[in-house]
C-alpha cells in the first residue's frame, strides 16, 4: 500500500451473466500516467466507472490515498480528489465558461472570489483563459473537453480520470490535449486515461494497460505491451498461418 | 355480503371511468415524453361537445361522439404541432405550457357558458340495470366496456400494425427511430391527436353522468395522474389496471372508511407509488429516467 | 490592494497565476446588496407617495407579498428547476401556524414567524427527500398530489386548522399583533418581507450554493462529478424556499385576518401563481419574479376591477394565454430577455 | 307599510334641501352603493342573478325618491376570494367613494370585505351570505337582512317536525333522518345545527355523511344512507354534488319517504339533470319564490313582472328577491337614519319591528343585538311536474298540496 495514490484489487463487475470487469488489479503512483486501452466492449468504460462509483462493485476493492472508497458514492469521490471527465461532455450550457470551473472550484473554497480567481487559474492551465467570459454553450467541442478538464483540475484533484478526452477531435486538437496532459502530468498530477487510439498511447510514453473481456492481459510500456502477441491477438482477431 | 359485492361493482364502473380518461393521458406520455396538464380540460370539452351536438343538432350523446371525437383529435394535432413542438427539448416550459392551456380552457368555456351546470339528456342514461340488490346505470356500464375495447384495440394496434410498430419505435429511441425514416414529428401530431381524441370519448360518455361545469376537467386530471404513474407510464395496459385498483380503493375507502377522506388516502397511494416503484407497476423500468432523456 | 483592485489591474498581472488573462468580473453578493437597497429605497419612495391611497397601498402590499413569494420559490424552482406546485402547502403551514398561536395563545404573530419557518421547512424536507428522485413532470405531479392531500387533511381536522369554517383572527389593532387599520403598515411589512427575500435568494444565487442549485438544474451528473450532494443541495434549497415562503403565508394571515383552506391552499390563486409571475418574470433570475409580479399583480387585478364584472374569467383567461406564449417565445421572461439584449449591445460595443 | 315610507320620504326631502343649501354635494349626485359578490369564476352565474335583485330594488327605491334624496348608483365589485374582497371594497371606497357596501354570495368573501369597510367607516349590508360568525363576530357595520345558515337549518327542521312528522304519520321520536351535506362551512354548518335540533326533538339522526361537493363520485355516500334505512334523507350542498346524488339514489334505487335538498335544488339545472319525473315529489328549503302567495309575499307578482321586464326572462336563481328585499329595508333604515354611518344605521335598527309577510320574500324586520334579522326565513317548494311549488310555510303555500310524501 506504500505510496500508491490509487490500487484497484480483484475488481469484478457482473451485469447478470455477463462478467464485464473480471478480476482486475493494479496499483497506480503519485505522478503516473497510465493509459488503459483494449478492443471495444473490453470492460474499459465499466472498470473506469467502478472508480468513479457509477456504480457498486461485484467484488474486489478500490483504495485511494489508503482509504477503501469501493462503497462511497461518485460526488463523495469527487471529494476525496478524484477528478473525472466524461466521454460525451457535460457542459452546463447557459452557464459562462469562468461559472462552469468555479462549481468545481467550490468544493474547497466559500468565498466567490477566491473560486473564481482560482477557476481562472485553472482555466489557464487548459488554455481557455480567453474564453472564460463567454457563455459555455458556444464553446468548441474540443473547448469543451478542456473544460471539463478544468472543472476537475478545480476540485484540486489529486487522481484525474479521462474517458476517451481524444474522441471526436481533429488531429491538431488531439496533438494539443496530449501536450496538455503531458504537461498536467509534468507537475505532478496523477492521470488515468482511456484510449483507444494506440497513437496516442506512444505519445504519452508510459504505462499502458489492456484489457480483453474484462481481464487484464498486460501491464508495461507501449512497445513492449503493443508488440505482446496477446494484445495484438485481442486486438486484430487470430493471426491464421 | 351484498354490501361489499356491491362496492365492488361500484369500484370496478368507477374504475373504468379512471381508465378511460387517463388512456390519452398515458398514450401522450408514453410517446410523446409529455405530461399533459390539461388532459382534464380535453375531456371537459369532450362533454361540452356532447352537451352542443345535443342542444345544436339534437343528437344523443352516443351519437355525437361521431362529431366530438374527431374535433378532438384535430385539437390534438393543433396543440402538438403549435405549442409543444416547439418545446421538445424543453421539459420545464412543457409544463408551464400545457398549465397554461388548462388556464386558457377552463376560462374560455367559463367565459361563454358563464358557469351555468349544464346537463346532457340521454335515453340510455335512465336504463339501470339491476341483479338483485346490486344496481348498475347502464352508461356506467357502456364506459366499462369501451374502456376494455380500447384497451385492447389500442395494444392490437401498437402491436401488430406496422403504423402501431413505428410509434413503438419513436417510443423507445427517436433518434434511431428518424434513422429508420420514420417522420417522429408526424407521429407525435397523430399520436397527440389520438391522445385528445380519447378524452374527447371520455368526455362524451361522461356527459350524461355528471353536471357539466368548465372547473370539471380538475377533477379529473388528479384521478389521472394518480391511474397512470400507479400503472405505469407509456403502457396501455397500466392505465386500464390502474384505473381499476384507484377505482376500487376508492370506493371501500369511501363507503368503509369515510367519504371524505377518500380522496386523501388514493393520493397518499399514489404519493408511495412514486417513492418505491416511479416507473409504475406495468411502465418502462425507470420511466421516469427514460422519460426525461433528452432525445433529439 | 485589497481584491477588487487586482480585478482593475491590467491584463498582464491579473489571475492568480502566472500570465494569467484578466478574469471577466463575477457579480458578487455585495453588488446585489447594492441593487436591492436601490430597489428598497425605490419603494420607500413610492410608499411615501401614496401613503395616503389605501387602494394603491392594498395593491402595492399584495405585489411585494407576491413578489417575495416567487423570489422564494424561484430559489428551488428557478435555480434549482425543480418544478414544485406544492408550494401553496408550505404557504398554508405558515398561515396556519400563526393563525393558531394567535387565535389560542394570543402569541404575537412576530414571534409565529419563526415556529411557521421551521414547520414549513420540516415538512418540504419530509416530503421532498423521497420525491427529489423524481424528475420534471413527476416531481410537479407529486407537488400537485401534496396540495390535494393538504387541502383534504386541513378541512379534516378541524380542531388544528378551524376546518372549512376557517379561522376569523380578532381585530386588536398593535404593532405586536401585526393588525392595523390602516395599509401602510402593511405594505411596509410587506416590501419588508420582499427585501428579506430577495437578500436571500442573492445571498444564495451569489454564492456556492447558488451555483451547486444551477448546476444540479442543468445536468445532475455533471454535478455529481464536480463533488455535489445533489440531494443535500436541492433538499437545502427547498429548506430555504419553504421557510421564506412559511413567512409569507402568515404575513397573509395576519393581512387578511381569516385563514380557510380554499383561501390558502387554492392551486390557482397561490399554487400556480408563484410560479406564473416568475416565468412571465424570467425563471432562474434574481430579479425576474419581482419584474413577474410588478407586472402581473397589477395587471390582474384591473382586468377584475374592468372586464371581470362583464365577462366571467376573461382575466384568468389572459393570464392562461400569457403562460403559454411566454412559455413559447420568451422562455427566459422579460428579465431575461433585458439581460440578452444587454449582453447583444454589451458585445456589440466591445 | 305605506305610512313609513312617506315618513321617510319626507325626512330624505329635508335631508336633500340642506344638503344642496350649502352647494356642496350637488343634488343630483348619487348615492353609491359597492354591489361585492362573485361576478367572475365558476359561482358568475349567482353572484350576478344576486346583482340583479338590488338593480330592481334601486329602480323601485329610486321612484320612491332614492336613498337621503339622492338617486341611487349601482357600482360592481367582483370577489371570488377574500384578498379580491379586500381589493374590491377598497377600490369602490377610495376611487369611486362608495356610501355604503351590500352583497355577497360567498361568506368568506363577506368576512374580509365587510372589516375593510370598517377601515373607511362605511356600511356593509349583507343580504345572502350565510355563516353564523358573520354576526356573531359583532363587527359594528356589519348588518345582515337577510336568513343565516341557522334559519335555513331551522326550516328544514320545522318542516320536518311540523309537517313531514304528520304526512308521514308518525310522532318525533319514531322519526329516523339521516343528514347528508358538503364539507365546505356552507354544509357543516347548517348540518350541526340540523342534529342539535333534531336531536333536542326526540329525533333518531341515524348518521351524518360529508362529501367533496367535486367528488367524481358518490355512491359510497348513496350507499351508507340507503343501508341505514332513514325515513328522511336531507341533503345540503351545491348543484353539482346534489345533482350526482339525486341520480345515484335513482341507481341505486335508494327512495326514502321524503327527501329534502337545502339550498340548491331548486333550479332548471337540477330540472335539466333528473327531468321532471325524476324530481317529483323532491322538497327544497331555498329562498322564497316569486310564485309565494300574495298573502305570505305581499309584491312577489309584482317582483316577478319587474324582473321579467327588465331581463327578459325569469329569475335563474330565488336568491335574487331575498336581495332585492335586503336592498329594500336597508334603504328604508338608512332614510330613517338620515344618514348611511353604520353607527346611525345601527341606532335605528332598533325601531324596526315590521311583522313576517312585509315584504315580497315573506320576510319582517326585526333586529337583535348582533344585528341580525330574525324576522328572515326561507320558505319550502316541492317538485310537482317540472314546476317548483312552494308548500311550506302553509301560508306561503296557499292552496298548494304537498303529493307524494309517504304514500
Amino acid at each position: 500500500m506504500s505510496g500508491f495514490v490509487l490500487s484497484v484489487e480483484n475488481l469484478t463487475r457482473r451485469f447478470g451473466g455477463l462478467v464485464a470487469v473480471n478480476d482486475v488489479s493494479f496499483n497506480l503512483r503519485k505522478g503516473d500516467l497510465l493509459s488503459i486501452i483494449g478492443p471495444n466492449g473490453a470492460g474499459k468504460t465499466t472498470m473506469f466507472n467502478l472508480v468513479t462509483g457509477q456504480y457498486p462493485p461485484s467484488a474486489g476493492r478500490v483504495i485511494f490515498n489508503g482509504a477503501d472508497i469501493s462503497g462511497l458514492r461518485p460526488h463523495a469521490r469527487a471529494k476525496l480528489g478524484l477528478g473525472r471527465t466524461f466521454q460525451i461532455s457535460k457542459t452546463l450550457t447557459t452557464l459562462t465558461t469562468l461559472e462552469n470551473a468555479m462549481v468545481g472550484a467550490f468544493l474547497k473554497r466559500n468565498n466567490l472570489s477566491e473560486a473564481a480567481d482560482y477557476a481562472m487559474h485553472v482555466l489557464d492551465m487548459v488554455g481557455l483563459g480567453a474564453r472564460a467570459g463567454i457563455k459555455a454553450g458556444t464553446l468548441t467541442l474540443s473547448e469543451r473537453r478542456r473544460l471539463e478538464i478544468a472543472r476537475a483540475l478545480a476540485l484540486d484533484c489529486s487522481v484525474l480520470l479521462l474517458d476517451e478526452v481524444m474522441a471526436g477531435l481533429n488531429q491538431k486538437e488531439v496533438e494539443s490535449v496530449i501536450d496538455l496532459v503531458r504537461k498536467l502530468n509534468g507537475e505532478g498530477l496523477t492521470i488515468m486515461v482511456i484510449e483507444h487510439n494506440l497513437k496516442v498511447v506512444r505519445a504519452f510514453q508510459s504505462r499502458v494497460i489492456v484489457l480483453d473481456f474484462g481481464r487484464l492481459i498486460a501491464d508495461g510500456s507501449p512497445d513492449h505491451v503493443l508488440s505482446d502477441p496477446h494484445v495484438v491477438e485481442a486486438y486484430l482477431g487470430r493471426q491464421h498461418a | 355480503m351484498a354490501a361489499f359485492l356491491n362496492i365492488v361493482i361500484v369500484g370496478l364502473l368507477l374504475g373504468g371511468i379512471y381508465g378511460l380518461v387517463s388512456m390519452g393521458l398515458n398514450l401522450i406520455f408514453g410517446v410523446v415524453r409529455i405530461v399533459n396538464f390539461a388532459q382534464g380540460e380535453l375531456v371537459m370539452l369532450g362533454m361540452y361537445g356532447a352537451y352542443l351536438s345535443w342542444f345544436l343538432l339534437g343528437l344523443d350523446p352516443y351519437v355525437s361522439a361521431l362529431v366530438v371525437v374527431p374535433c378532438l383529435f384535430v385539437l390534438g394535432v393543433i396543440i402538438q404541432r403549435f405549442v409543444l413542438q416547439p418545446l421538445q427539448n424543453e421539459p420545464f416550459m412543457q409544463i408551464f405550457a400545457t398549465f397554461g392551456l388548462l388556464i386558457l380552457f377552463q376560462n374560455a368555456v367559463l367565459a361563454i357558458t358563464r358557469g351555468t351546470g349544464y346537463s346532457v339528456h340521454s335515453e340510455l342514461s335512465r336504463i339501470v340495470i339491476s341483479v338483485g340488490d346490486i344496481n348498475v346505470n347502464l352508461s356506467r356500464l357502456i364506459v366499462l366496456a369501451t374502456v376494455i375495447v380500447v384497451a385492447i384495440g389500442a395494444n392490437w394496434f401498437l402491436h401488430s400494425t406496422m403504423y402501431g410498430k413505428a410509434v413503438r419505435a419513436v417510443t423507445q429511441d427517436r433518434r434511431s427511430a428518424r434513422l429508420m425514416g420514420i417522420n417522429v414529428e408526424l407521429a407525435f401530431m397523430l399520436t397527440f391527436g389520438v391522445g385528445a381524441a380519447l378524452a374527447g370519448l371520455a368526455g362524451v360518455l361522461l356527459a350524461p353522468i355528471y353536471t357539466l361545469s368548465p372547473q370539471i376537467g380538475g377533477n379529473f386530471i388528479l384521478a389521472a395522474f394518480a391511474v397512470v404513474v400507479l400503472g405505469g407510464l407509456g403502457s396501455v395496459w397500466g392505465a386500464f389496471f390502474g384505473g381499476f385498483i384507484i377505482g376500487l380503493i376508492e370506493a371501500f375507502a369511501g363507503y368503509y372508511l369515510s367519504p371524505e377522506l377518500k380522496h386523501a388516502i388514493w393520493f397518499l397511494v399514489f404519493i408511495a407509488v412514486l417513492i418505491v416503484r416511479p416507473g409504475g407497476l406495468f411502465g418502462i423500468a425507470g420511466a421516469e429516467e427514460v422519460g426525461l432523456r433528452e432525445q433529439d | 490592494m485589497n481584491k477588487t483592485d487586482i480585478q482593475a489591474m491590467p491584463a498582464g498581472l491579473a489571475g492568480a497565476g502566472a500570465g494569467g488573462t484578466a478574469r471577466p468580473k463575477v457579480t458578487t453578493f455585495a453588488t446585489e446588496l447594492g441593487r436591492i437597497a436601490a430597489i428598497g429605497l425605490f419603494f420607500a419612495v413610492c410608499l411615501f407617495l401614496f401613503r395616503s391611497d389605501p387602494f394603491i397601498l392594498n395593491m402595492m402590499a399584495y405585489t411585494f407579498l407576491f413578489a417575495a413569494l416567487s423570489t422564494s420559490w424561484n430559489i428551488i424552482g428557478g435555480f434549482g428547476g425543480q418544478f414544485s406546485l406544492g408550494h401553496g402547502v408550505f404557504f398554508a403551514i405558515g398561515a396556519y401556524t400563526t393563525a393558531n398561536l394567535y387565535f389560542h395563545w394570543q402569541v404575537s404573530p412576530w414571534l409565529s414567524l419563526i415556529p411557521g419557518m421551521i414547520l414549513a421547512s420540516i415538512v418540504a424536507v419530509a416530503v421532498s427527500w423521497p420525491t427529489f428522485r423524481l424528475k420534471g413532470p413527476f416531481f410537479a405531479i407529486a407537488t400537485l398530489a401534496l396540495n390535494e392531500v393538504a387541502f383534504v387533511l386541513a378541512t379534516y381536522f378541524d380542531s388544528v386548522t378551524g376546518g372549512p369554517r376557517g379561522m376569523l383572527l380578532p381585530f386588536k389593532a398593535g404593532l405586536v399583533n401585526m393588525v392595523f387599520t390602516s395599509r401602510l403598515p402593511y405594505a411596509i411589512i410587506m416590501v419588508g418581507f420582499l427585501l428579506i427575500s430577495l437578500v436571500v435568494a442573492a445571498y444564495v444565487l451569489r454564492g456556492r450554493l447558488g451555483y451547486y442549485l444551477q448546476a444540479v438544474h442543468l445536468d445532475e451528473d455533471a454535478a455529481r462529478a464536480a463533488g455535489i450532494d445533489v440531494l443535500k443541495v436541492k433538499l437545502t434549497g427547498m429548506a430555504i424556499s419553504a421557510a421564506l415562503t412559511g413567512i409569507g403565508g402568515a404575513l397573509f394571515a395576519m393581512y387578511l385576518r381569516f385563514v380557510d383552506p380554499p383561501t390558502v391552499l387554492n392551486i390557482q390563486d397561490i399554487g400556480v401563481k408563484f410560479l406564473l409571475i416568475a416565468l412571465i418574470g424570467g425563471v432562474g433570475t434574481l430579479y425576474g419574479p419581482l419584474l413577474g409580479a410588478l407586472l402581473i399583480i397589477p395587471l390582474e387585478s384591473y382586468l377584475r376591477a374592468t372586464l371581470g364584472g362583464t365577462i366571467p374569467g376573461i382575466n384568468l383567461l389572459i393570464l392562461g394565454g400569457l403562460l403559454v406564449l411566454f412559455a413559447l417565445f420568451m422562455r427566459r421572461g422579460i428579465f431575461g430577455a433585458l439581460q440578452g439584449a444587454w449582453e447583444r449591445y454589451r458585445g456589440a460595443r466591445s | 307599510m305605506m305610512k313609513l315610507t312617506r315618513r321617510a320620504a319626507l325626512a330624505g326631502a329635508a335631508m336633500a334641501l340642506c344638503l344642496a343649501v350649502p352647494g356642496g354635494a350637488s343634488a343630483e349626485e348619487t348615492f353609491k352603493v359597492g354591489t361585492i359578490n362573485p361576478y367572475s369564476g365558476p359561482l358568475a352565474l349567482y353572484g350576478g342573478e344576486v346583482n340583479r335583485g338590488y338593480e330592481l330594488a334601486a329602480d323601485a327605491v329610486n321612484k320612491a325618491g332614492g336613498i337621503l334624496g339622492r338617486q341611487i348608483e349601482i357600482l360592481k365589485g367582483d370577489a371570488t376570494n377574500p384578498q379580491e374582497g379586500i381589493a374590491a371594497v377598497e377600490r369602490l371606497a377610495t376611487r369611486d367613494n362608495a356610501d355604503a357596501f351590500i352583497g355577497t354570495y360567498l361568506s368568506a368573501v363577506a368576512g374580509a370585505a365587510s372589516e375593510t369597510a370598517l377601515n373607511y367607516n362605511k356600511l356593509y349590508w349583507d343580504t345572502n351570505a350565510l355563516a353564523t360568525n358573520l354576526t356573531e363576530r359583532g363587527l359594528p357595520n356589519y348588518i345582515r337582512s337577510g336568513p343565516y345558515s341557522v334559519s335555513f337549518a331551522d326550516v328544514s327542521i320545522d318542516l320536518i317536525l311540523n309537517s313531514l312528522a304528520a304526512k308521514l304519520g308518525k310522532q318525533p321520536g319514531e322519526l329516523t333522518v339521516w343528514l347528508e351535506h358538503e364539507e365546505s362551512v356552507y354544509g357543516t354548518s347548517i348540518a350541526e345545527h340540523q342534529k342539535e335540533r333534531l336531536e333536542a326533538a326526540g329525533v333518531k339522526v341515524l348518521g351524518i355523511g360529508a362529501h367533496s361537493y367535486k367528488s367524481i363520485d358518490l355512491t359510497d355516500s348513496v350507499l351508507r344512507a340507503r343501508d341505514a334505512n332513514p325515513d328522511i334523507w336531507v341533503q345540503t350542498g351545491y348543484v353539482p354534488d346534489g345533482n350526482l346524488l339525486l341520480r345515484t339514489a335513482r341507481d341505486q334505487g335508494f327512495k326514502p319517504k321524503a327527501t329534502v335538498f337545502v339550498g340548491t335544488g331548486d333550479t332548471k339545472e337540477t330540472l335539466e339533470a333528473m327531468g321532471a319525473d325524476g324530481l317529483e315529489g323532491l322538497l327544497v328549503v331555498s329562498y322564497p319564490r316569486p310564485d309565494i302567495s300574495e298573502a305570505y309575499g305581499p309584491g312577489s307578482k309584482a317582483y316577478l313582472e319587474a324582473y321579467r321586464a327588465k331581463y327578459g326572462e325569469d329569475p335563474i336563481a330565488p336568491q335574487s328577491m331575498a336581495a332585492f328585499v335586503g336592498f329594500k329595508i336597508m334603504a328604508s333604515a338608512i332614510n330613517k337614519a338620515g344618514s348611511a354611518e353604520p353607527e346611525a344605521v345601527a341606532g335605528v335598527l332598533g325601531s324596526f319591528d315590521e311583522p313576517l309577510r312585509t315584504y315580497e320574500t315573506g320576510f319582517g324586520a326585526k333586529f337583535d343585538d348582533n344585528k341580525q334579522n330574525l324576522r328572515a326565513f326561507p320558505t319550502v317548494i316541492q317538485w310537482q311536474g317540472g314546476k317548483q311549488i312552494t308548500v311550506f310555510p302553509d301560508d306561503a303555500a296557499g292552496d298548494n298540496k304537498m303529493v307524494n310524501i309517504g304514500n
